[in-house]
């Protein structure tokens, strides 16, 4: 046997009602929620042939290429994908765009300094780290100790994290201290909860602030300080309801934003340019699709910024990242 | 003393009717399920978003059952088939990134890996005599630390960078790539062929060779087998080093497969590791094993999984069906079973 | 009272019961007897409600009964013993005994009525044990008195005994059966399952002998009958008992097997036998008299702390069975067979084949056929009754579940043979053509290690006799076959004061 | 604690024979894990300068020691039988979300909420237990399916959402306090308390120990193994309900991650507490004791912010530890007696 050179899987190009997007998380969470009406919103504005939003792949690299292959089985032709495995997500999009997909990286960006998507279309993981941290080290005076809590220490985005905070944290030139950074909390509630607790029984007294960057240590450190009554401030993640809620009451202190909603439109929109013919500038480019702030000072109107945000991420789509031959 | 008579009251065994071989059940079974996810979603014949995949998915968890079926023989779980793979991974990740070791260098040290855990475990087992649940479930816990430490020792994140040449080939090719000629192989991933040798090894272990008879009989009735001369804790080791070994060999195909050695490997082979040999047929008590009823579980609850997949059920919705199915399919066999017993037909 | 008709059972491939029939009567011992695999147990089960029958009917006191489980048949006062030891290990004997019936005072187990009950049945069998002790710490013996003090502590009217008398001393039975006695006085009937016709003929009134699941002699006195014309019932055909050849032993040559002095971890003090070529040597004792731990010990399962053992004449230290059969070519055929001996869930082929497999393997592998011939070899040799081959070693009956433990050591072609307790629960005919089988082995040459219980087999079949007690020798004797005489010397050897430690 | 810790250790030396009782209770595996455990709690105290012992850390201590004993028990119970039960933990999770949403969304009462979970938890072992007998399977697969339906089911209750503030009264008696000792933990011993005296004193119980120690003799004795198969795993619904009523009191706030750790840690707690996995032998102080040891390294885990990765490493080889000086204990007693 030898080998037969297989010729790269020119795309043809497609009219906008050929399209049909996937938007792919990487099992079900909050975060992904937004998801499922910008995707929705993006068929209206733009007129594409179809979307669907699907969260069984399950936090399983191998489930997620299921669910992959399957979608595109059903028709589907584009693909907005949070992968599941940063470090080998590559190979997935690798094999979508053998078959002639379009592909784009949302929320999460392939670990090394390669992506292999069209696009990636990703809060940076290290700036909003980094940016939360910041807003801790404001919320406590600018000096004390600071707990970081966050998810799946096997993830390249949590060193991402890690590092986005030690670095707000250096800034400080040692006023701040960075007591702890606990990680493998997010997998649930429970065990963030059991966490909090015996972080602040061990500690609650000497710490001021505890930034978290994953979804259930933020939920588990709003109750537990809360519960234990201690003059500890709380950098959340995310505007899940309650943590908004939590902001009005005044438990956490600040919560760090992405925009869900900004890479679900957006992305949709640029897989659909992209189908229609148009070519990255740069393939594999890596585009912030922003972190934002929030405090009880903007919490009614920091959806304004961030619908802001995703206007001009769409317009730099159409300005700088996409070519298109018309 | 010439007694050659065989009571005319004991029947000879009833020829087994088709229906009552558990393995023709499952083929039946599989057919049914294809056949009816064709018809709801045509899409399933398709062979390169469809089949192609699956025949990797088949491969790699075909042999994930196998490693468990290796001390299912014995009536042993092995809890830590996930973490092994995960560890032999590492080994594989770790030769070529630091020795630069070929393909084949780095299949035989992850491999080497995995058998020498399993060995750890079965040793353990068989010197102090715990059941082997509790000993690899310990060990299940301290491998996912071990894992951990280990990939944030000796990479900058979780996985390796890179992979050995002719890895990538594993997950993209299938023998259709390769011609002679105008000649073109089958539509069949690269993977499979492993596998294959895989399955065919260790049925010929189980059915014909000595020391896989030994491990049955080992499973059957320990203390029988000690006092017939088997050394039943050589055995012991052996067979939990097998297992080791082949959840190496599952850890190697998923990372070629996924296309990197990450630390995730081998998180979601626990469950699927059971599902294969006991849909297969194989006993949880250890004595009988079927290697190909394991394969045959392993195409079943794949293509239930993807039939599920292309019918776009929602997560709660998903994992609700799936489990209904894995019950109907466990109760038709069992009700089969039933039948077969009542007809008096050993199935 | 109790009238059982044409019941029949079938197992998968097997057809135990085929139309048997009992009938008891009020006051009397009914001996139920057959050879193995005759359905005896299986109708002992169906009439306590273990198993339902295929067809056939049971009558209690002229009213048609269907008992649903053991406990109905319990309820109607029918109490049984079974063969297989059926008790609770981790539970107290106490709580053993009163579990089908757990006194209770709002769904709370009354204990101290639990312990006065125990009590009191154990009184029955003068038995002087603590309720309280589990029975896991139980000796064999002592969990078979247990578990007749199980049967009494209900007040049944009809008492099933199967094989009660298997592991007890002749002592033991002898209580066991004044108890019988008493019941019957007083109205109850019994069935007294048994192969020790002996005993049969001493406590018995009436006989049933069933014959491949049929009866062949219904409700008969046993005044009736002599114990040849029973045997022949058993068996159908004319039975006449084997006159085994006479063997001569060179007892000048190197003996095959020899324990110089050896003393074990179990508390084996100074034991030295030997064992010729062509030699069966007999090792009598009571039942916990530490010979199935001295063979073990042999055969590196248990520690020998001191003293020698030679197999021709070689000093050797032997770790494993493997060893033992490989290097010395030592075989033994273990007591307990269902849990040492076989493989109950394998079919016969393998439970033969598994000593063989080594020297059949090709490259590893073994090759169907030529296991297969070795297997049919020693079925034949053997007799061994089964629907096929590849029949599974459990469902088969007791005598031949015994054959297929020895055939694996035939065809393994073993020296020298440990054979424990080779007919415990095996009918007269089987039993025969074991002694027969064993002599004619030894005839060949091979050493044997005769462990047994029963002395008229041990008097039958021993070169010589060496008497155990409290893990040591008690003394030696030569066989010269009469029994009288040699059993006498034999007892006297084992109240003979015990020799200081 | 103390008032359990004395009335089970003495049932479990009662038996024992008068002259050897000391040496008998020495050699008990509870003993061990009772020496284990306070040695272990000591240690903490000193190496901590007595943080250990300030309120706010005991009552985290034992506030978070509830779930895992109830949930160890839950998974024991079974195990009695010889069988497991591996939907423990996702049932926890789902009977959680099911209460929180009868809370929340369909108006239901607290008390009312509260029943409805332990009920749900019990029926759905009931399922359980009769999938078991009916179809014959063994447990372990029958369980592995159900645990993927209820996982379906407990992501179904509200999607990825957390439910919070349902019930003030409940969230209130999940931090009250009396003497010192959370009002859960107190819970959660009452109820390993009854555990123990159903599986010591009732007729059921020992029924359910004679089919899990010997079937075919129980069965011979009139007792239903199908009887005891079915009341086993209802029972381990049932706790986990329990144990699901416990996390809506402590925590506040329930999603359908609720429950996902509690797998391993439900067979933990009795394999290290000395539980048979063959059936026949259960032991209700050595689970929650076991409980306890695995709490008491997570807690040393928060005082020394060691790396959770070597915590499961440690615990890991613990568990291997407290094995394997078991199997070592048995030969020694064997070996001297
Ligand atoms: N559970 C079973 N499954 C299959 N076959 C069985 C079963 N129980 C008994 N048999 C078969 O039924 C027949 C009768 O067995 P049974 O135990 O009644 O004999 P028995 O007269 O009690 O013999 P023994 O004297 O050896 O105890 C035997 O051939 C045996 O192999
Ligand atoms: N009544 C008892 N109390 C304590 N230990 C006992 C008792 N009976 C037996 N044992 C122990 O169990 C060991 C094994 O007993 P077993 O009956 O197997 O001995 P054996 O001489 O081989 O008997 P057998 O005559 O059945 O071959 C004995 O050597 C003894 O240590
Ligand atoms: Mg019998
Ligand atoms: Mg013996």
């Amino acid at each position: 046997t030898k080998k037969e050179e297989t010729p790269d899987g020119g795309a043809t190009a497609l009219t906008a009602a050929q399209v049909k997007v996937a938007l792919v998380p990487g099992g079900a969470h909050p975060y992904f929620q937004p998801w499922k009406d910008a995707g929705g919103k993006a068929k209206t504005d733009f007129a594409f042939g179809d979307v669907t939003f699907n969260e069984t792949a399950g936090w399983d690299q191998t489930k997620q290429n299921d669910v992959l292959t399957s979608l595109a089985a059903q028709g589907y032709n584009a693909f907005g994908i949070f992968g599941v495995a940063p470090e080998s997500i590559n190979s997935t999009f690798e094999n979508l765009k053998k078959q002639g997909f379009h592909v784009g990286s949302l929320a999460s960006c392939p670990a090394g300094d390669k992506n292999l998507a069209d696009f990636c279309l990703s809060t940076d993981v290290q700036e909003a780290a980094y940016k939360a941290a910041r807003a801790a080290v404001d919320a406590m005076g600018g000096a004390g100790n600071l707990v970081h809590l966050t998810g799946n220490k096997v993830d390249s985005n949590t060193q991402r994290r890690i590092a986005g905070v030690q670095k707000a944290v250096d800034e400080t030139g040692g006023k701040v201290k960075l007591l702890d950074t606990i990680t493998d909390i997010d997998k649930d509630l429970q065990t963030a909860q059991k966490a909090v607790a015996d972080l602040l029984a061990a500690k609650g007294s000497q710490v001021n602030a505890i930034v978290t960057t994953a979804y259930n240590p933020a939920v588990a450190a709003a109750g537990g300080v809360k519960q234990a009554k201690l003059p500890i401030k709380v950098i959340a993640i995310d505007d899940d309801p309650t943590i908004i809620a939590g902001i009005k009451a005044g438990e956490v202190a600040a919560t760090v934003l992405q925009n869900p909603v900004g890479q679900a439109y957006v992305g949709s929109y640029a897989l659909v340019k992209l189908s229609e013919g148009c070519t990255m500038a740069t393939p594999g480019v890596i585009i912030d699709s922003g972190s934002f702030v929030v405090t009880t000072a903007n919490v009614a109107t920091y959806d304004n910024d961030r619908a802001a945000k995703t206007d001009s991420l769409k317009s730099d789509f159409d300005s700088k990242y996409l070519t298109c031959a018309k | 003393m010439k007694q050659e008579e065989t009571t005319p009251e004991q029947r000879p065994p009833a020829r087994l009717p088709l229906w009552a071989n558990p393995r023709i059940g499952l083929v039946v079974l599989l057919i049914a399920l294809i056949a009816l996810f064709t018809t709801l979603r045509p899409a399933f014949l398709n062979t390169q978003l469809t089949l192609v995949p699956m025949q990797a998915d088949i491969s790699v968890y075909a042999v994930v059952g196998l490693s468990q079926l290796a001390v299912l023989s014995l009536g042993h779980m092995n809890m830590a088939v996930g973490r092994m793979a995960a560890m032999s991974a590492f080994a594989s990740g770790l030769l070529h990134d630091r020795l630069d070791a070929p393909l084949l260098v780095a299949l035989a040290g992850g491999l080497a890996v995995g058998a020498l855990l399993g060995a750890l475990a079965g040793l353990v087992i068989s010197r102090t005599g715990v059941n082997s649940f509790v000993v690899t479930l310990a060990l299940d816990f301290a491998l996912i630390g071990l894992v951990s430490l280990l990939y944030a020792t000796f990479t900058d994140g979780v996985a390796f960078n890179g992979l050995p040449a002719g890895m990538s080939a594993l997950r993209t090719d299938t023998f259709a790539d390769y011609c002679a000629g105008d000649v073109c192989g089958p539509e069949i991933p690269l993977l499979a062929p492993i596998a294959l040798i895989a399955v065919l090894g260790v049925g010929l272990l189980f059915r014909w060779s000595r020391v896989g008879r030994e491990v049955l009989m080992t499973g059957a009735n320990a203390k029988a087998a000690e006092l017939s001369g088997i050394p039943v804790r050589w055995r012991v080791v052996q067979a939990h080093a097998l297992s080791g070994l082949l959840a190496g060999l599952a850890g190697f195909l998923l990372s070629a497969n996924n296309g990197s050695f990450s630390a995730g490997v081998g998180d979601g082979f626990l469950l699927p590791s059971f599902l294969a040999p006991v849909l297969g047929g194989t006993l949880l008590v250890g004595g009988a094993v079927s290697v190909l009823g394991t394969v045959l579980g392993t195409a079943i609850t794949q293509v239930i999984y993807k039939g599920l997949n292309l019918l776009q059920f929602q997560v709660d919705e998903l994992k609700l069906y799936i489990g209904l199915v894995l019950l109907a399919a466990l109760s038709l066999d069992r009700l089969r079973h039933v039948l077969a017993e009542r007809r008096g037909v050993p199935a | 009272m109790l009238l059982a008709e044409g019941l029949t059972k079938s197992f998968p491939g097997v057809r135990a019961l085929d139309g048997a029939t009992l009938r008891l009567a009020a006051g009397s011992v009914h001996a139920l007897l057959g050879e193995n695999g005759a359905g005896k147990s299986t109708l002992v089960k169906i009439l306590t409600g273990v198993y339902r029958p295929d067809a056939g009917r049971v009558v209690l006191d002229g009213r048609d009964v269907h008992f649903g489980g053991p406990l109905e048949a319990l309820h109607a006062g029918i109490g049984v013993v079974h063969q297989e030891r059926n008790l609770v290990p981790e539970f107290s004997i106490a709580e053993n005994i009163a579990l089908q019936h757990l006194p209770n005072r709002l769904g709370m187990v009354d204990r101290n009525r639990m312990r006065a009950e125990a009590r009191r049945c154990l009184g029955l069998l003068d038995l002087d044990l603590d309720p309280d002790t589990r029975v896991a710490e139980l000796s064999v013996a002592q969990a078979q008195l247990v578990e007749i003090a199980k049967a009494l502590s209900v007040d049944t009217r009809v008492l099933l005994l199967d094989e009660p008398t298997a592991s007890l001393t002749g002592d033991e039975a002898d209580r066991l059966y004044a108890i019988v006695r008493k019941l019957t006085a007083t109205g109850h009937a019994v069935v007294l399952v048994s192969h020790k016709l002996e005993e049969v003929f001493a406590v018995a009134d009436t006989v049933t002998v069933l014959r491949d699941g049929r009866s062949v002699a219904e409700a008969q006195p046993l005044a009736g009958y002599t114990r040849d014309e029973i045997v022949d019932l058993m068996v159908g055909r004319a039975y006449a008992s084997v006159e085994l050849t006479a063997r001569t032993v060179d007892r000048t040559a190197t003996p095959a097997l020899e324990l110089a002095g050896l003393s074990t971890r179990h508390g084996h003090r100074d034991v030295s036998l030997t064992v010729a070529r062509g030699e069966i040597l007999g090792l009598y004792g009571l039942v916990g008299a530490g010979r199935t731990e001295l063979a073990k010990a042999l055969l590196g399962l248990d520690e020998i702390t001191g003293g020698e053992v030679r197999v021709h004449g070689a000093p050797v230290r032997i770790r494993d069975v493997g060893q033992a059969l490989r290097r010395h070519r030592i075989g033994y055929v273990p007591e307990d067979r269902k849990g040492e001996g076989l493989f109950l869930e394998q079919p016969i082929t393998r439970n033969v084949g598994v000593t063989v497999w080594r020297r059949l393997a090709r490259f590893g592998l073994i090759p169907d056929r030529a296991e297969r011939d070795v297997v049919a070899e020693y079925t034949r040799l053997l007799g061994i009754r089964a629907a096929s081959p590849a029949q599974l070693a459990g469902q088969l009956s007791g005598g031949n579940q015994q054959k297929v433990s020895l055939a694996k050591w035939l065809a393994a072609s073993c020296d020298i043979l440990i054979v424990d307790e080779p007919t415990v629960g095996i009918d007269v005919r089987t039993k025969a053509a074991f002694h027969e089988l064993i002599a004619r082995l030894a005839g060949q040459g091979m050493a044997i290690l005769l462990i047994s219980s029963d002395l008229p087999e041990i008097v039958t079949l021993a070169d010589r006799i060496a008497v155990m007690g409290d893990a040591a020798v008690r003394g030696e004797l030569a066989n010269d076959r009469d029994y009288d005489a040699v059993s006498q010397r034999v007892i006297r050897l084992i109240h003979a004061a015990p020799v200081p430690a | 604690m103390t008032s359990t810790v004395e009335k089970t250790t003495r049932a479990a030396t009662a038996p024992a024979a008068p002259p050897s009782r000391l040496r008998r209770t020495v050699r008990t595996s509870e003993f061990t894990l009772a020496t284990l455990a306070v040695i272990g709690f000591v240690a903490l105290t000193l190496t901590t300068d007595g943080n250990m012992l300030s309120a706010g850390t005991l009552a985290a201590f034992f506030r978070f020691l509830a779930v895992p004993m109830i949930i160890g028990l839950a998974q024991m119970v079974v195990l009695a039988i010889g069988q497991m039960n591996l939907s423990v933990g996702v049932l926890t999770g789902f009977c959680a979300m099911v209460a929180a949403w009868a809370m929340l969304e369909a108006g239901l009462p607290a008390p009312l909420a509260v029943l409805a979970a332990l009920l749900l938890g019990a029926a759905v072992g009931l399922g359980n237990g009769l999938l078991v007998v009916f179809t014959r399977i063994n447990a372990f697969i029958v369980t592995l399916a159900t645990m993927t339906i209820i996982d379906g089911l407990r992501y179904g209750v509200n999607g990825p959402g957390t439910y919070q503030d349902y019930s003030a009264g409940l969230e209130e008696l999940g931090q009250a306090s009396l003497l010192g000792l959370p009002v859960v933990f107190l819970i959660a011993c009452a109820v390993a308390a009854m555990v123990w005296f159903f599986f010591a004193r009732t007729v059921p119980g020992r029924h359910l120990l004679a089919s899990g120690g010997s079937p075919f003799a129980a069965r011979l004795s009139g007792v239903s193994n199908d009887r005891s198969i079915v009341l086993a795993h209802a029972l381990s619904g049932l706790l986990a309900g329990v144990a699901a009523v416990l996390t809506l009191a402590q925590s506040g706030s329930v999603n359908a991650t609720i429950g996902d750790d509690l797998l391993l840690p439900s067979f933990a707690a009795p394999i290290i507490g000395g539980v048979a996995l063959a059936g026949g032998v259960v032991s209700v102080l050595g689970t929650s004791l076991a409980a306890f040891i695995v709490r008491l390294v997570d807690v040393a885990q928060a005082q020394f912010a060691i790396n959770r990765r070597w915590v499961d490493l440690i615990v890991g080889a613990v568990v291997l530890g407290v094995v394997l000086s078991g199997a070592i204990r048995a030969k020694l007693s064997r070996r001297s007696s």
